[in-house]
């Protein structure tokens, strides 16, 4: 890589790299302002909704599939669901489409632990 | 009928083929295996490789417009060609002196006298003698420089195999010319594809990790020194501003944030760049977990993190409006990436756009990233790839990868010190976004010492903060150096 | 590197801050809550409302393209602007006259020899004072003036109003200086969104209702008495003939006829026009109801009607083949959209196209609208937004809607007057079209004064007239004054 | 608004209007001629094709969904008639697929009825 | 008023109307009854056949650019136009002499002077007298020359109706004059429409009976002898070369191939090419069995076919790689649509981008469908389309899909004297592509004489085979032709 | 057609008519070489590949749908699957599903034996 160096004069390359490090300045600087700021937002938004999320969505059940913004129309979450009743004969899968909403708190490790369970099973199935 | 066959021989990817080209191809295979068979980020790495080949198929560029690089010239474009070294009419231009206007207009006349020929892509112009028979005649001889990296050349002749820098033929000169793949390429060039494929991103990611734990966003604000710590380096090798910043931004683990960037200020990096990004992207898992156990202590590997309140739903709409306007107003070189990506959201979170959010989701994003994909791979040729800049490029995206990681965990232990509440430190390595590899990677990482610690949710905080994050340094660069 | 930051502060959005923007951003704040929490159209409010914000984030307009303004200069142009009045090289050229090819040629010397500055947009043309040097020099007191805002500058003289010339910075001038905004508004100035919008609205039309009742058609042709009544308004206030006409188009009730329209004939009346249209047709249940009660007796709004025969395929089929060709023979400026509506149509009701009748329904007219919103959102800039303009075409807007209703209604009672065969002249008012909003305000109003009478079905012929009606409307206002 | 109307000359404003006027005059003229055309072309068409329509259409049932364009494909229209079944035993809802297609009389007021019931609940889920 | 609406009716399809134009209007209104009654191509022959009918309203272009020839004037263009014959300032140009530059720029002159017209598109220049006060003269008599067929025009008058060819009125010379036809109309012209079907083509391709009968894809090249044979009959009728291959390409039985090709060769044919193959692949059942039967004994078509081998997944993968390196080396004219076909295949079979692939068959190949079927269909007008030209070209095809079909079912003859394993050579009628219809007439015709014998999947090989050899002619023909 | 040919005079046809040929010979030529090299490469594949294809693929079954390039998402898949246990209580639908992968050799003839019944019925729906 000296080589590519070499093909420039030393000062230019030195003024250069001060003008870098400046730009990197004033970079990290404006997204940790950017970022902070948001920081700040959110804080500001939360204290001003102190109203609890209203139940239904802390329980998303079968009959208001619609709130949740998963890409499967309304229907399909019905035909899943009466399909899943009539063969199975009990309500145990009607969980799992609860899990698709990762917003209650439990939600999160059983997210996490769902993970480990597939990253077990690197290789993918064109092996 | 034998001359027939002779000159469709020699016009054929046999007859014009280069040592350069069948590395680039042996290039696009190894990505297409990697993503097929490791599942390096296959949704872009399949197309991206595969157009490495349909960008190497040797071809007659004579005859025929086939590549990225074969558009139609315009006088318009002349603006923003640099030059290594050039005499024109008895006055010489330095490397990468501006051409002045009167020049241009001095050159202009003499491709409308048929005296010389405009080249016809970013990287070239091109000047040709001619004798008085309008016959093409090599020029005397050292009158021509080729400047390093292949990318920006000012010849007075054209190459011996007519290759690169590929020439208008006289015939096609001040012609509509433009291949399919030059069209394609368009999406690129004026920018819009990394919009488009922001607003299906947005319509898909789930701000609300964020949202629970405002304070983890900060952590995707400190992995973006990866970005300007390469930037720095980039210019000790010796690349300049324009070509450090794109190169820095690699360290932005996001690619359409990458592509957008380097597309504006250096796009003859772009193959390298792209592919370095999404390389590195996939190769997350390797990269950061030994920067992480060697930047924190078990102890603080093994700290578990409560789960967070509910975010009430008047948030998590406003979150994409108002977010939009705090970074727009602080970055607005980065308006579109930004623009989209919340309104993507907000198309999301609203729950009266559903139909318009599922469609930015699906079709519109997987179109956009076949198209992206492909014309990526094939703007990377011989000529601008095969270059010790980019084994630079290379090199210098894995430092900004590391230096990334490093940058979050480092800050997620400085976050301890000061605040009571302790976080896990391995979280801070998601900054990096790289969504959602990396969060998993923290994850993975949390949980082979505690089976019980489960980290994923947590990590996606930062990792979505890290979009933005690198979204908001790359309006910084754009706005300093465009 | 306190200079680096202060340049950075000085063209962020902080710092090219004006109040123009804080309102227009205000009002892009207010139509996504309209959207959002009231349901107003949120398919189009929400991208439109976005695309407010995105037109209005301040940013420095001499350095970075962002804005849909923000296009290529183009010598072609210029045959197409019109000035307000301008003095060059001894000349004197009038208000609104079209500059002649003469005046042209002079022109383009001027600006070869960089002594004139093109402007960017239909709008302009500007003249800029140089010296020997090449250095900008302050122009003669009085002749040139700058224009808030922020971005746009720069003039011999400006239209009186300031609203456009927009132009160019020097910088940039004669290069390819196109924002990813700009390029996306292609779409609606090169006019090919609108009817790609009505390709999905003809393959989710359900021509049906029409088909069964012919003779209700002729409410859909009498509600369009609104157009014609609001561009007399208008022209009574003031607007030129194009912008008159772009602001009867409101009365039509059909966003997309409305942005083909507007989009011909007064681009700068476009952020106010969609504006206006989109808001009446979501406010049709506030603003229809008094007049259709002023308008009938209670014995009128008690009529019932029968149920209506079938409609055998046969005719489903020839319907959009032979009505595309019967108002594309009256109409035929209107080609683009009756030719989009009329296919996507067919490729419905044919029955063996369904693959792409459901493309057309979905994903096609889903990507459209997304764009189409946003761009004509960032179309509204303070200075041509924020005008006199802009509040009389709010108020002539809710002026077409009235009359339109009032036209439905009327014409209903006449037709009761004529024929045997009592129809209830509350489905007049569905004939504004606002496709299915006004056909459900009439089953409303008549299902308050008799629990068992469903008016819905009857009222979905005039309103899919009044697509038809006012796209043939929009092809004689195109023909006459384009 | 009459500091606009003030910019312009009066004699332009009036020659401007009387062209208004006669454009609308036009415009609504062509409007109805093209729509009573349209109505013509109906009422032809209508004489012309005395045949009743197809049995099968007037009561589309779940054997033939493929004639509903409805955007719902086949399978699914298939799954939902079979998990339907399966899980109510019964074939009250197969009814609601056929209320689709709008085109039976009684449909109409039908689909007006539903319209009203819907009609009081005007408030959208994100209240 | 009187004269508004006298104006206005001038103007309309009614008082623009031609023979012509009825003629095509009868001509698209066969198309699309034959789609839908008889279920002829409908996803294509529905847009197309609706495109004739947008093409053919008539209208005044001299006021209004709506069709598909209505584009900007570019002098870029020049270089491409051809002519008849003609005299200019003095000097004579012969029949189809490419016009020179020293001409081009006298003649560019003259337009800059106000004294000349250019014409809008590929087919025409037109030269227009001017007096001195600026008002059109008819020019001194002989002066001006049509070409036959209507394609490639020069005159020194418009054409008294003023319709064709269409002349660019005066005010709208040198400026931008796009109606949405000519823009929808750039993914034909630029090339890509074509190439964007072939990846969801691609994507839609089971190349599983290719790879698992390796030997059956010499069917797919012997087929496309009717190519070559159809190329060498129009040479005879006269065609020039370049029409004489776009035209052979007919007997390639594919239609993204065919308008690929012809819009590069002789985009004046494309209408005529396109319907005709387009008419041919639904009309196989007719024409490809009596040949079928007349060239093989009955002996031959009873016999019956082993099933194949499984292909593994690695090979199902490989094939789309390896397969487009080896075909675009050889044919790298055909590169875009060879590297589109492969690309969507390999997003297919990797497994790893099923969502791509999915997005590529549906949404992405349908959009297309739709704007490549529509503008196809619209370029067709009564000039260009009701020619000896066009009944020739329906002729020649009859020809090509004759021989193709005889080719495939000769070849596979020859196969069973040189080996030892028999194919049934029915199955060679499935070399010429018409994806999946002519497998389907294999299998038809087999199976009347014996009820056990299944040759679908066997047909479904060479039939597939058919489309890459029918791109790789394709290539060669624009490799020697462009 | 005679009268086009006329118009051209008959040695430049005739010189077209010979560079017709030239380049139909080259062309038949250059398609043979690029399928004949295919047949070649696919040949060398096979050999080279002597693994048997995994016993996964060739009888696929419900449990696995992802690897069933067939465009229908796993989750409908799997619904079409429950809803057919469910409403009829056998397996046979079952085997529907399985057909949709042609690379099964007896699958091959299956296929043509579909086509087959399907060709009885040229009318389309519209009639
Ligand atoms: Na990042
Ligand atoms: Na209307
Ligand atoms: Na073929």
């Amino acid at each position: 890589m000296s080589l590519i160096l070499l093909a420039y004069d030393l000062e230019v390359a030195e003024t250069r790299f001060i003008d870098a490090l400046q730009l990197s300045a004033v970079g990290i600087a404006v997204v940790f302002a950017a970022l902070v700021a948001m920081q700040g937002l959110l804080v500001l938004l939360r204290r001003f909704s102190l109203t609890p999320a209203p139940v239904a969505e802390k329980t998303p059940t079968i009959q208001s599939p619609a709130t949740q913004p998963t890409g499967i129309p309304p229907e399909i979450v019905a035909v899943i669901s009466a399909a899943v009743v009539a063969s199975l004969g009990t309500g145990a899968r009607v969980t799992r489409i609860r899990i698709a909403a990762p917003s209650a708190g439990s939600a999160w490790s059983e997210t996490g632990r769902r993970e480990v369970q597939t990253s077990h099973h690197p290789r993918r199935r064109d092996s | 009928m034998g001359e027939t066959l002779f000159r469709f021989i020699h016009d054929s990817g046999f007859g014009q083929f280069t040592g350069g080209s069948m590395v680039m191809i042996g290039i696009g295979l190894l990505f297409i295996y990697l993503a097929i068979r490791k599942g390096f980020e296959p949704l872009l790495l399949v197309p991206i490789g595969f157009g490495i080949l349909l960008g190497n198929i040797p071809y007659n560029a004579e005859k025929l417009s086939l590549s990225v690089y074969d558009g139609p010239v315009s006088e318009a474009k002349l603006d923003y060609y640099t030059t290594e070294a050039m005499e024109i009419l008895g006055k010489e231009y330095a490397a990468n002196e501006k051409i002045e206007r009167p020049y241009l207009s001095a050159h202009l006349d003499l491709v409308k006298q048929g005296k010389a020929v405009m080249a016809h892509s970013e990287e070239s112009i091109v000047y040709i003698h001619r004798d008085e028979s309008g016959k093409v005649v090599p020029p005397p001889p050292g009158q021509h420089k080729l400047r390093r990296g292949g990318h920006m050349v000012f010849v007075a002749e054209a190459r011996e195999d007519h290759r690169y820098p590929v020439v208008i033929p006289l015939t096609q000169q001040d012609a509509w010319n433009a291949s399919v793949l030059w069209i394609l390429f368009r999406g690129i060039e004026w920018g819009f594809f990394p919009p488009l494929i922001f607003l299906g991103v947005g319509a898909l990611t789930d701000f609300g990790p964020l949202l629970a734990k405002p304070r983890l966003i900060l952590l995707g604000a400190a992995a973006q020194v990866g970005i300007f710590g390469a930037l720095a380096c980039a210019v000790l090798l010796g690349f300049d501003m324009k070509e450090a910043a794109s190169i820095g931004i690699i360290g932005g683990a996001d690619g359409p944030t990458a592509i957008f960037t380097c597309s504006t200020l250096a796009p003859h990096l772009l193959g390298a760049v792209a592919l370095s990004a999404y390389s590195y992207m996939a190769m997350v898992p390797i990269i950061q977990p030994p920067i992480m156990r060697l930047l924190t202590t078990r102890a603080e590997r093994l700290i578990r993190m409560p789960p967070p309140v509910e975010t009430p739903r008047l948030i998590r709409v406003l979150f994409p409006v108002l977010g939009f306007l705090l970074t727009a107003f602080i970055a607005n070189a980065a308006l579109a990436l930004l623009g989209m990506l919340f309104l993507g959201n907000l198309l999301r979170e609203s729950l009266v756009t559903e139909r318009l959010a599922k469609t930015a989701q699906t079709s519109l994003i997987d179109i956009v990233t076949i198209l992206l994909g492909l014309t990526v791979g094939a703007k990377t040729q011989a000529s601008n790839f095969l270059t010790w800049q980019t084994i630079g490029i290379f090199v210098l995206g894995v430092i900004a990868f590391s230096m990334a990681t490093a940058g979050g965990v480092l800050f997620a232990k400085l976050m301890n010190l000061v605040s009571k509440e302790q976080i896990n430190p391995l979280i801070g390595a998601a900054g990096v976004s790289a969504v959602p590899m990396s969060a998993r990677v923290v994850q993975r990482v949390a949980h082979e010492e505690d089976r019980q610690n489960f980290l994923l949710m947590h990590a996606m905080g930062p990792n979505v903060a890290g979009v933005i994050g690198s979204a908001v340094a790359a309006g910084v660069l754009l706005s300093h150096l465009q």
